[in-house]
């Protein structure tokens, strides 16, 4: 890696003594001695093992639930169904007014994905947990399923969510989130050349090599400990102290190094049942996702669809853009709501644009839970908008490069949100990248900058 | 057959922190009886090495060497509120939280200071190695070591400070969505070249070029742990990654590391980082949140490379030979 | 549930645990014997976070059997420190920034020190492919590598 | 019921003890402790035996034998095995290779038994307690097969007769997108007059491809000799869907592959 100090080197002050140095980190003689102390290291006698029942079906409704087999396995000390939550129904984002509250801690009547938590298990160890699992009997009548964006959002697709009443999230300003800039139609009007495309990518997953978890310890004082992988704890806390009904007083987090997260451990799923599950029995108790729940369970990054129509001049202004940007929640808001209107204030990207568009949808579908992951909201749009550019600069006969300078947003330029840029660098970064790239771009471009003369 | 040589370039940019702010986090900082720091929060580290930042941070803000500070964090029953680690937002807002809180307790140090020395608290500085001196005069000096045991033993003052960090929140007009997303932004360029095989549709991606303006690198080799391995992350997105592979149709979804890929050792790309610093208005030393952006502009960049090498446009990912040779055959086709 | 015995040396002492039978190596040592060093990150045999090196050679030891180890010596990443002094592979590990969050970390090493203890200078592709069974998700793997090389030539300078 | 091991000395003790409902054979561990970490509660029983000859190699005037319990690891290190190292190497990374067994690789699902690809082309024959198979005949049955495996059977191939190829996504350790094992022998004028070529992931399991042997015989070795062998290779295929390829794609470059690997 090489640091660069001649670019804004007026703006910068480098004689501090701690800011800057390559100081030796902290926590890294306890990873290479095997020392660090993760969550899953917290291991106590008697300790409960919890195991998840887990619906089979995309979407079904639950007729009955039978877990009188399981109850009586060995080994087996507690089964946990969705009567045994004292707020079962709830949504992480409702500490920020977020809502509604949509998804359950244990299904209730109903599952909205294959892989949803039904019914949990708890038992002496862990294989008395997965056979006791097995022995759960689940009544489902299975019902149509919609896995496809556009088919959700058209009329008459199956409803994946009632709480939500319509497979989108009701934004207070309207189906979704907007921006509007100039005037969009009338740029495409003006525009020597108009094209439209079309991006979509698939869920991805966080894959840290530590699964998600938590290990419970009921305290002597009527406190629970909580040593947890959760990337928020107060996050994590207070959520867990609505859908336990508990004083949040009741409860003590303990985190600490994590085995990587990536925006993967930022929903509360382990933690809540995880208390519960030690409160009723009054036992410690450990839930940590397999590396199959970790695979198909948890949260992934949101499947997207993007669609781009630009307006482009011959001289390569980009005159007019509209963007409209689709989210694939899968059954449940998590962060998703989130996560599109984050895309809104994103696009359209770091160009300076006078007619702006921007429409972003969350869609719900009967699959696994979409949540954040590393550059939420924004990084499936990069590849739509920066692939985009390319299609741009080839349809006007420009080299990609130079036809970023021309658009590119300096110091003081007003974005489509309506907030005048400041401290840009996308120049300067374009520069060194030709420079160290080996790709030659006109000198007026080299000499440009970010600092807008006047701004 | 032809193994095909192609480039693309992506340039892209990144809020720091929660999107539309409201997103707050606090920190407190005291001293030990001689003179050892300990900063308290309650942020998780994720293995980006907060830990360590916070201490470096606290170091300078007080005037101490960072080996005399202890990060305390990821503990509700001793740290105050931290909105959690996402949104690369922990350095930005912890960072001018441990600020905050370190120089109220600065502050402190000083004033113990100057009643030992005799001097007025505004007349001193620290000389970053663990002593306080008057300035223009530095053979008149305190050890921190000293002033502690001072303050703890015989003044009776708490060298202490509380920090708090809050962007106020932004709500989004309706109908113009004009909005305050974030206060600053991190910047990257990459040009990626890659090999495209165009009997089976593999992509080899021979090197990255990546230069990120990220504000302040406040410790360059975490700064480059984190980049690189981001840049590594954005190839594997590029190319790899997916839950659901023949989306949106829910089979096949890989269950292990063997099913869902990601590049191994033997697949790394030959990774060139370049920084630049342009420091924020309101981040902690000039810091931005580096660690989402750096695994974005590779994406693009990879599937520009592709189509330069081979003519085709992937616009799915992830960019699998499948995707690659199915184009290629309908592009013979034609 | 029928529990078996089992006894073997671990880092050098010797251990005797009663196991109820089925129990996995990295449970034992984990469980019952309290080293945490080796991760479970997937009980599946494809993240190699809980590898230790079974009389000489590299293991997963979260599809190994307690029962089967019987008499060998494990070696396990808490144990190759001594006397407080960092083995070449940790002190590489710490010099050249290749732990991030770390949980990949003792099973990289494990992995690595097999490799040092039979090829004392290898090549860049030797150490890929001794790193290829072990995940990594932070790094990007070129730190590791990196690293593993540093101590190779750390000890190849000693031993001269 | 908790999971239960039994070690016993001899074959024939253990294949008794295999017949109790629930009961597997352990063999590496890398599939069956897997299922039993994953959940699978219909495995309660595990059964192996400690018999030496399980873990044996031998090697007389070109014929092989390996036991059933060797090792991927051992077979790359063996000095007089050299020409089997890639294949053998083509398994897992180097704990899974000093874990998992010939045996158990025969029964390893695709896109997994890239050694058991080996051994078809290699025509081996394969041992159990009171019988020997062809390998194509056990692979065949191998659902059904409830003895032990105690050794595989074959002749050495010759000079660089054998030769082995596994395309993966990820390196140098990943699972197969496809592999490939070919066994050919040269009349004097250089054509080919015996092949056998095993493919993986091609099936459920490692299966030979007739048609394109058949177009090999006769021919040279050249882009126009074994271009209908590359045209055949797809008949009576059916190759596996999953994370890793689809069987679209896998029958589009198995061609491609194999005739990299003829012409290499």
């Amino acid at each position: 890696m090489e640091l660069r100090k001649s670019y804004f080197a007026d703006v910068r002050k480098d004689d501090l003594h701690e800011i800057g140095q390559p100081r030796p980190r902290s926590d890294s003689p306890g990873h290479v001695t095997g020392k660090t102390a993760y969550f899953a290291d917290h291991n106590f006698p008697g300790m409960l093992h919890l195991k998840m029942v887990r619906s089979p079906h995309h979407h079904a409704r639950i007729r009955s639930i039978d877990t009188s087999e399981a109850e009586k396995h060995p080994g087996v000390v507690r089964v946990l169904t969705a009567r045994d939550v004292p707020h079962n129904v709830y949504t992480i984002l409702i500490l920020i007014q977020i809502g509604p509250e949509d998804e359950t801690v244990l299904a209730d009547g109903k599952v909205r994905w294959k892989g949803e938590a039904v019914v949990a298990v708890l038992a002496e160890t862990e294989r008395a947990a997965q056979e006791a699992a097995a022995k759960v009997k689940v009544d489902y009548e299975v019902l149509p399923a919609v896995f496809d964006m556009e088919e959700a959002l058209k009329p008459g697709a199956p409803i994946v969510n009632e709480y939500h009443g319509q497979n989108y999230y009701l934004y207070d300003s309207g189906e979704c989130r907007k921006v509007r800039f100039g005037d969009v139609e009338a740029g495409f009007a003006e525009a020597d050349h108009v094209l439209e495309q079309s991006y979509q990518s698939s869920p991805i997953e966080h894959a840290p090599t530590e699964t998600t978890g938590c290990v419970v310890m009921p305290e002597g004082n009527d406190r629970f400990t909580c040593y947890t992988n959760t990337q928020a704890m107060f996050f994590t806390l207070d959520n867990t102290s609505i859908i336990l009904q508990m004083p949040g007083s009741k409860l003590h987090f303990v985190g600490g190094t994590v085995g990587g997260g990536f925006g993967g451990k930022v929903d509360v799923i382990v933690e809540p049942i995880a208390i519960l599950g030690a409160k009723l029995t009054g036992r410690p108790v450990s839930f940590i996702y397999s590396r199959e729940e970790e695979m198909q369970i948890s949260s992934p990054r949101a499947a997207e669809k993007v669609v781009i129509k630009d307006g482009v001049m011959k001289d390569g202004r980009i005159v007019a853009r509209k963007v409209t940007g689709y989210t694939d929640a899968g059954a449940y808001s998590r962060h998703s709501p989130y996560g599109a209107q984050k895309g809104a204030g994103h696009y359209p990207g770091p160009y300076t644009i006078p007619n702006v568009w921007i429409d972003t949808y969350c869609v719900y579908t009967n699959r696994t839970p979409s949540s954040a992951m590393r550059g939420f909201g924004v990084t499936i749009g990069d590849f739509a908008l920066e692939v985009q550019m390319d299609k741009l600069a080839r349809l006007i006969g420009m080299d990609p490069l130079e036809f970023r300078f021309i658009n590119a947003y300096r110091d003081g330029d007003m974005k489509a949100h309506r907030q005048p840029t400041e401290g840009a660098a996308l120049i300067e970064c374009m520069q060194e990248a030709s420079r160290a790239a080996n790709w030659p771009v006109a000198e007026k471009f080299m000499a440009m900058s970010s600092y807008k003369k006047g701004a | 057959m032809a193994i095909r040589r192609g480039r693309g370039v992506a340039a892209i940019n990144y809020p720091t922190g929660m999107n539309l702010g409201g997103d707050p986090t606090q920190a407190l900082v005291h001293s030990t009886p001689t003179g050892n720091f300990m900063v308290t929060l309650s942020s998780v580290d994720l293995g980006q090495g907060m830990k360590q930042i916070m201490a470096q941070i606290c170091a300078e803000t007080i005037g101490v060497p960072t080996d005399h500070v202890v990060v305390d964090t990821a503990d509700t029953d001793t740290g105050p509120h931290c909105m959690g680690t996402f949104a690369s937002r922990g350095t930005h807002r912890a960072g001018n939280a441990v600020i905050q809180a370190a120089k109220e307790a600065r502050q402190v140090m000083l004033e113990v200071a100057a009643e030992e020395l005799e001097v007025n608290a505004s007349d001193l500085e620290t000389d970053g190695q663990g002593n306080i001196l008057v300035k223009g005069a530095p053979q008149k000096s305190i050890s921190i070591f000293d002033v502690a045991l001072s303050a703890h033993f015989k003044r009776g003052r708490s060298i202490s400070g509380r920090g708090m960090f809050l962007i106020p929140r932004s709500y989004p007009e309706k109908e113009t969505g004009a909005m305050k997303p974030s206060t600053c932004y991190a910047h990257a360029c990459t040009v990626a070249e890659v090999e495209v095989d165009d009997e089976t549709g593999e992509v080899t991606v021979l090197t990255v070029k990546n230069v990120f303006e990220i504000g302040r690198a406040l410790n360059p080799k975490m700064v480059e742990q984190q980049l690189v391995g981001g840049s590594w992350m954005g190839i594997s997105h590029a190319l790899y990654e997916t839950t659901e592979p023949y989306y949106p149709n829910r089979d096949h979804g890989g269950t292990d590391f063997n099913q869902y890929l990601m590049p191994g050792p033997g697949d790394l790309a030959e990774t060139e980082i370049i920084v630049l610093e342009r420091p924020s208005a309101d981040g902690p030393y000039g810091a931005k949140g580096p660690g989402e952006m750096c695994a974005n502009p590779q994406i693009p960049a990879v599937a520009n490379a592709v189509f330069d090498a081979v003519g085709v446009r992937i616009d799915t990912l992830p960019i699998t030979p499948e995707r690659i040779l199915r184009a290629l055959k309908a592009q013979a086709a034609n | 549930m029928a529990k078996v015995p089992v006894q073997f040396t671990l880092n050098g002492s010797e251990k005797a645990e009663f196991v109820e039978s089925g129990t996995t190596l990295l449970n034992t040592l984990r469980d019952k014997i309290g080293d945490t060093s080796p991760k479970g990150g997937c009980q599946q045999g494809t993240c190699g976070a809980c590898s230790v090196i079974v009389d000489g050679e590299l293991r997963l030891s979260c599809l190994t059997l307690a029962e089967t180890c019987n008499g060998v010596a494990i070696t396990t990443t808490s144990g190759l420190a001594e006397g407080g002094v960092l083995h070449p592979l940790q002190r590489a590990f710490l010099d050249t920034f290749a732990t991030q969050c770390g949980f990949c970390t003792p099973g990289m090493i494990m992995a690595a020190k097999v490799l040092l203890d039979h090829t004392p200078n290898p090549s860049r592709e030797d150490v890929v492919e001794a790193l290829s069974g072990n995940i990594c998700r932070c790094t990007g793997y070129e730190p590791i590598i990196q690293a593993v090389l540093t101590a190779a030539r750390a000890n190849s300078q000693n031993a001269a | 019921m908790a999971l239960a091991l039994q070690t016993f000395a001899t074959v024939k003790d253990a294949n008794a003890a295999l017949k109790a409902a629930g009961t597997r054979y352990l063999g590496g561990g890398t599939l069956v402790v897997r299922a039993a970490n994953e959940g699978d509660v219909s495995v309660s029983g595990l059964v192996r035996s400690t018999d030496p000859a399980l873990s044996a190699i031998e090697i007389n005037d070109g014929k092989v034998s390996i036991g059933a319990s060797v090792t991927m690891a051992a077979i790359a290190g063996h000095p007089d095995l050299g020409a089997l190292a890639r294949a053998a190497r083509a398994v897992g990374g180097p704990a899974i290779r000093n874990m998992a067994t010939v045996g158990g690789n025969l029964f390893a699902p695709a896109p997994y038994g890239d050694f058991a690809v080996a051994l078809l082309a290699l025509d081996a024959a394969v041992g159990t307690g009171d019988a020997e198979l062809p390998i194509e005949t056990f692979l065949a049955d191998r659902d059904n097969s409830r003895a032990i495996v105690t050794y595989v059977r074959f002749a050495l191939p010759k000079g660089d007769s054998f030769r082995f190829l596994k395309v993966s996504r990820i390196k140098p350790k990943g699972v197969s997108v496809l592999s490939i094992a070919v066994v050919l022998e040269h009349a004097g004028n250089g054509t080919v007059s015996s092949a056998r070529i095993a493919l993986g992931c091609m099936a459920d399991r490692p299966v030979r491809a007739r048609a394109a042997e058949n177009a090999l015989f006769g021919k040279t070795l050249d882009p126009d000799g074994i271009a209908s062998a590359l045209a055949a290779v797809g008949e009576g295929i059916a190759p596996i869907t999953d994370p890793i390829a689809s069987a679209w794609y896998r029958a589009e470059v198995l061609p491609v592959h194999l005739g990299r690997l003829l012409l290499g």
